[in-house]
């Protein structure tokens, strides 16, 4: 069994309207050294896979197909092991 | 005419567009459930506004996967009219049937407000009894709306004409202000290039009766049913 | 070693109460069964504190077809159709998770609404907030504003009126009223019966888990440092889920096969279970292990008692239960049966071959307590009426009072909130928010129905029954400016611990003022909900009864609203020109000062302004028109200027301070304008009425100018810099 | 200087409607191994503090006070110092 920890970021060079409010929030708190934020999903899935590269080439193709959408984001990922 | 209103598990409009159509317009329309993967006999299908899915995740996303869009690409790919509001654009962008992806909107607000639009172009089957350059008032109503295309793909968008409608001011100028969303280069609705499917952000629909204060939506219908009409016409007699 | 609180006292039962539990069972309850009378005896479930009380309203008329005591009233509209209509609080909630609290009140009163059988059309929002300088306010009325509109925009029902106020008392208490109106065919109207023994009884919609357990006994309660701890109860909302269950129940009553349906509401499962089966005079059987469930390792008593949102109840007739299951899955969602209906009027519930309780169906609703408590007139309430307000010294700038007033946020526009709101959608909306109350077309027919909320919670706390009586009118006020006759209303009475004789007087002269503006006015309460315990520390919010209310108009192309239309129009005034200091805005805003008289209502002349004003618009002699509430006449005719995008030229024949007469809040009054032609006319109608009415000036021009009648200018400004003022303050305080 | 990775998540229990519902779009789409999905938020600031421990309280400040919302969710992050 694994976990897939998948993180879907806008691409750089897309305007992040969130992350710059997020931004004016954080420095309107006093939190000045906060030069940037970006904000971004973090999705975790629980998958009953028994082979890492089985698992990894699943998790790859939703992310290419549903969770992130090319024109916009970017994905990455991380696969560990769990125990049931 | 026959136009069918796909129905996808959280669409809110299709009530809507199902009225105009049957009591505005007096034409045949029925309601596709997003299960569906038969066309033939449309003219022309609508994917109405509302949150397909909740909308959770991305706008659109999960609804481009209902089979029934596989049965849209088809009819649009054979020349039918396709026609996306509000939720519906979002899900022609994601299923790839027009380019670009939609963000929320910069006000990081659902809008629903009034806005003006410029008809960019009236060369297309859902514009042409339009002036081109006519200023029009319709209503908004999204969270997502903000407009994006990479700078290639934007070029292209405008080089090839397939901008069909700007926010702008009551006087036409395409301004910062005009622009309830953040979209680029104010884009409120394209095409693409064959001209037979388009997606918009406002809501012709709800703008298309008198005892609702505006008519302007109601032309993009006419304009559809005047386009239907010179086909057939060619089709039938040869003129044209 | 501490001593252990009983476990009843722990779920909020008193001694006595236990005690009669005990007798009723004539045994113990053991833990499940504690626990369901403990939410079902709560004071929001079982309004064991306000039941006396209520029966003071009128509740009915030739129009009603369903009074208070469904999951909500319903009033005709003629052709075989209905509205059906109720609205709730969401208070304590809201306070904790402004978010999802209030998203979750939506969700719950708009499923009452569809449990009737129709269609729900509209939503309305009541709000109240502490002052916006305070940034946890501005979170909490972001918050709440975002709530409602995620949830209501994905619904596809537009949010198409409500109200905003303003006031310290609900610094850490805010109020969440959310009212729902619905359309239904007559033959289709449903009710929460379980009834016909032996029929199924289903569970629809999400599944079930832990959410919210104990929310009923939490709204029961003050809001304390603890109530922080209680956080876990706070329950997310699912609007799509609701949205298919919506879809999903409508289409499984067209078929005609549904006996009962009821939402499941606060205390879940054991209060639709056991309202179902009260009300049809029956029993009920269930089995908690067929519960589909959303957690794993759920008690009997977790489920039972489980908040979880969208979810309801369907009685079936027996043998329909695959069909119901057909159309659910086809909208991707659950139908289980979990048990049946009995004969005996008992409630029974199993976990698999276990009994894990079992009591009397009565026990549970009828026999809850009911408490007839004392009232004591508070101490602050002569201070406050004889305050010499007189005294205080009149403003030299009027054009400044003005415009502060124009821009405080309770008087301010609130398109910031409503601009959130998707309030076009299903294509009814004729007047959209903004306005003195919102119309809808019924499609397909020529009428169209007007709605509104209100209630002025100053009024109520300096004189509670005057400020009932006000609530009432004014709402039909509103709903008379647009042209639609007032046929019912519904009530959300917001109070704080009516354990305490202040506030108990103060509800119980609430609901005797607006009994009797009820009464004269003809508008039966047809549904309606108290939320009591809003308090904080001990202080509690300012009294604040909520009045929804739903008008007919049989020509909807006839509707009116309040901006001026074209130069050279006349401004006419329906009732009182006078003046009047005591409790309004102006005073608090520019003064700081709440106190004075309430003005005087007279409801006769209340009910002749308007149906005057109803037949003037009827006749089509009116070409605007407007109330006059907070800030009074020159705030009226400001908004009337800004709506119109057009200045007025008027003089007023002014006795007294000219203060109370420009911002001073008399009653029954309304703003019209007409043709020049149709003045005589006009006045003729309004004479026949026995309506005072007056000319006061003219529309036209850029500026918004008063003069008084020996020309000197109280009012001079700029219809452009008012509009600035007024448009921008909500969105400028919000950042 | 620093870059912070902040993930916030909903509390065990709290329903997860967008989870939820991508799984079930998963399970559509054929993946029928994925058991679980949960969604939450990926906040990525830039931090210009030069000082660890005055970096981690305050990200975790920020976290409390505006990032995540105490009352469903929780949160957690990771602080890995970069060059500027
Ligand atoms: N929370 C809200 N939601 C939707 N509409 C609102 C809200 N608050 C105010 N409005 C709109 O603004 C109008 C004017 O508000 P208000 O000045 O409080 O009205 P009135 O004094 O006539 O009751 C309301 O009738 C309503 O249409
Ligand atoms: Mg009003």
């Amino acid at each position: 069994m694994f976990q897939a920890r998948i993180f879907v970021t806008l691409k750089d060079g897309v305007l992040d309207p969130q992350g710059a409010a997020v931004k004016t929030a954080l420095t309107s708190l006093g939190y000045e050294r906060v030069a940037d934020v970006r904000v971004g999903k973090y999705i975790v899935l629980s998958l009953g896979h028994s082979n890492r590269e089985e698992a990894e080439k699943e998790v790859r193709e939703m992310c290419e197909r549903l969770l992130a959408n090319p024109v916009i984001e970017n994905y990455f990922f991380e696969l560990q092991e769990v125990s049931s | 005419m026959r136009f069918g209103i796909v129905v996808f598990p959280g669409s809110n409009c299709d009530m809507d567009c199902y009225h105009v159509i049957d009591q505005v317009l007096g034409h045949p329309v029925s309601y596709i459930w997003h299960q569906e993967k038969d066309l033939t006999g449309f003219d022309c299908i609508i994917l109405p506004g509302g949150f397909s899915y909740g909308d959770y995740l991305r706008s659109g996303a999960i609804a481009r996967f209902s089979p029934v869009m596989e049965a849209v690409a088809e009819f649009a790919a054979k020349g039918g009219l396709v026609l996306g509001i509000c939720n519906g654009f979002q899900i022609l962008l994601e299923a790839g049937l027009l380019p670009g992806a939609m963000m929320r909107n910069n006000c990081l607000q659902f809008r629903c407000q009034d806005v003006y639009l410029k008809v960019e172009t009236n060369e297309t089957p859902f514009t042409n009894i339009y002036r081109a350059g006519e200023v029009i008032r319709m209503p908004i109503a999204h969270g997502e709306g903000n407009y994006y295309a990479a700078p290639e793909a934007l070029a292209e968008l405008e080089e090839n004409g397939q901008v069909v409608f700007r926010y702008c001011t009551p006087g036409g100028e395409v301004t910062t202000e005009a622009n309830p969303n953040g979209s680029c280069n104010n884009i409120a609705g394209i095409c693409n290039k064959e001209r037979n499917v388009l997606g918009l952000m406002p809501h012709p629909e709800r703008c298309a009766e008198e005892i609702l204060g505006n008519t302007d939506g109601k032309k993009l219908f006419l304009s559809i049913l005047s386009w239907w009409e010179g086909q057939r016409c060619e089709e039938v007699l040869g003129c044209g | 070693m501490a001593e252990q609180k009983p476990l009843w006292k722990e779920m909020g039962l008193t001694a006595e109460e236990y005690q009669r539990i005990c007798e009723l069972l004539g045994r113990e309850p053991n833990y499940v069964e504690t626990g369901m009378f403990a939410v079902l005896w709560s004071e929001h479930c079982a309004y064991k504190n306000s039941r006396p009380v209520l029966k003071l309203f009128p509740t009915s008329g030739p129009q009603v077809l369903q009074g208070p005591g469904e999951n909500a009233g319903v009033v005709d509209i003629g052709d075989g159709q209905a509205v059906v209509f109720k609205i709730e609080s969401h208070n304590h909630p809201s306070a904790i998770e402004p978010y999802q609290g209030a998203a979750t009140g939506v969700g719950g009163i708009v499923r009452d609404i569809f449990a009737m059988g129709a269609r729900p059309i509209a939503i309305l929002n009541s709000l109240r907030f502490g002052t916006l300088e305070s940034p946890r306010v501005r979170y909490l009325f972001g918050g709440v504003v975002s709530g409602i509109a995620d949830y209501g925009n994905c619904l596809g029902i537009p949010t198409v009126g409500g109200e905003v106020y303003f006031h310290p008392s609900y610094n850490d208490n805010p109020l969440v009223n959310a009212m729902c109106v619905g359309l239904v065919e007559h033959d289709q109207i449903k009710r929460g019966r379980a009834s016909g023994v032996g029929n199924p009884v289903m569970l629809v919609g999400a599944p079930t888990g832990r959410d919210g357990i104990h929310g009923a006994t939490f709204a029961s309660e003050e809001l304390s440092e603890e109530s922080e701890d209680r956080r876990p109860a706070v329950q997310v909302g699912d609007p799509f889920m609701e949205k298919l269950l919506i879809e999903a129940c409508l289409e499984v009553i067209q078929t005609g096969c549904v006996v009962g349906i009821q939402d499941l509401g606060a205390a879940g499962l054991t209060s639709a279970c056991a309202e179902t089966a009260a009300r049809a005079g029956t029993g009920i059987e269930i089995d908690v292990s067929l519960v589909p469930r959303r957690e794993e390792g759920m008690t009997p008593y977790e489920v039972m008692l489980s908040e979880s949102q969208e979810r309801m109840l369907l009685i079936p007739e027996q043998g329909k239960e695959e069909l119901v299951q057909q159309i659910f899955h086809k909208w991707g969602l659950n139908a289980v049966v979990i048990g049946r209906v009995t004969g005996d009027g008992i409630f029974r519930v199993k976990e698999g071959g276990n009994l894990v309780a079992e009591v009397p169906v009565k026990a549970l609703t009828e026999e809850a307590p009911v408490y007839y408590r004392t009232p004591r007139v508070p101490e602050y309430y002569e201070k406050c009426r004889y305050w010499p307000v007189e005294r205080l010294p009149v403003p030299e700038d009027f054009n400044k009072v003005l415009l502060t007033l124009l821009e405080h946020p309770t008087i301010a526009s609130k398109e910031w909130v409503y601009r959130q709101y998707d309030h076009m959608v299903l294509i009814n909306t004729v007047l959209r928010p903004g306005g003195d109350a919102a119309v809808l077309r019924i499609k397909g027919t020529k009428k169209g129905i007007g709605l509104t909320t209100d209630g002025n919670s100053r009024y109520c706390y300096l004189d509670p029954y005057l400020g009932g009586m006000i609530a009432v009118a004014e709402a039909a006020r509103n709903l008379s400016c647009v042209g639609a006759k007032p046929l019912g209303l519904t009530d959300c009475l917001n109070f704080g611990n009516p354990e305490k004789p202040e506030i108990f007087w103060q509800f119980q002269e609430v609901v005797k003022g607006m009994s009797e503006a009820c009464k004269v006015l003809e508008i039966p309460v047809v549904s309606g909900n108290v939320s009591f315990y809003n308090e904080t520390e001990g202080v509690a919010v300012y009294p604040t009864p909520v009045v929804g209310m739903v008008g007919l108009l049989s020509d909807v192309t006839k509707y009116c609203s309040p901006g001026f239309k074209e130069p050279g129009d006349h401004i006419v005034l329906l009732g009182p020109l006078t003046g009047h200091l005591g409790a309004s805005e102006y005073l608090a805003v520019i003064h700081g000062c709440e106190a004075g008289p309430v003005p005087e209502i007279d409801l006769l002349q209340e009910k002749a302004v308007q149906d005057c004003c109803r037949e003037l618009i009827n006749q089509g002699l009116v070409k605007s028109a407007h109330d006059c509430s907070e800030g009074g006449l020159a705030v009226a005719l400001a908004e009337c200027c800004i709506a119109g995008g057009i200045g007025a030229n008027l003089e007023l024949e002014i006795e007294g301070r000219e203060d109370a007469f420009l911002f001073g809040e008399v009653q029954s009054r309304i703003v019209i304008t007409c043709v020049p032609r149709h003045l005589e006319k006009v006045r003729e109608v309004a004479r026949s009425f026995g309506v005072p009415v007056r000319l006061l000036g003219r529309v036209g021009g850029k500026r918004l100018l008063i003069r008084d009648l020996r020309g000197r200018v109280l009012v001079d400004l700029v219809v452009k810099e008012m509009e600035e003022k007024w448009r921008g303050s909500l969105s400028k305080a919000m950042g």
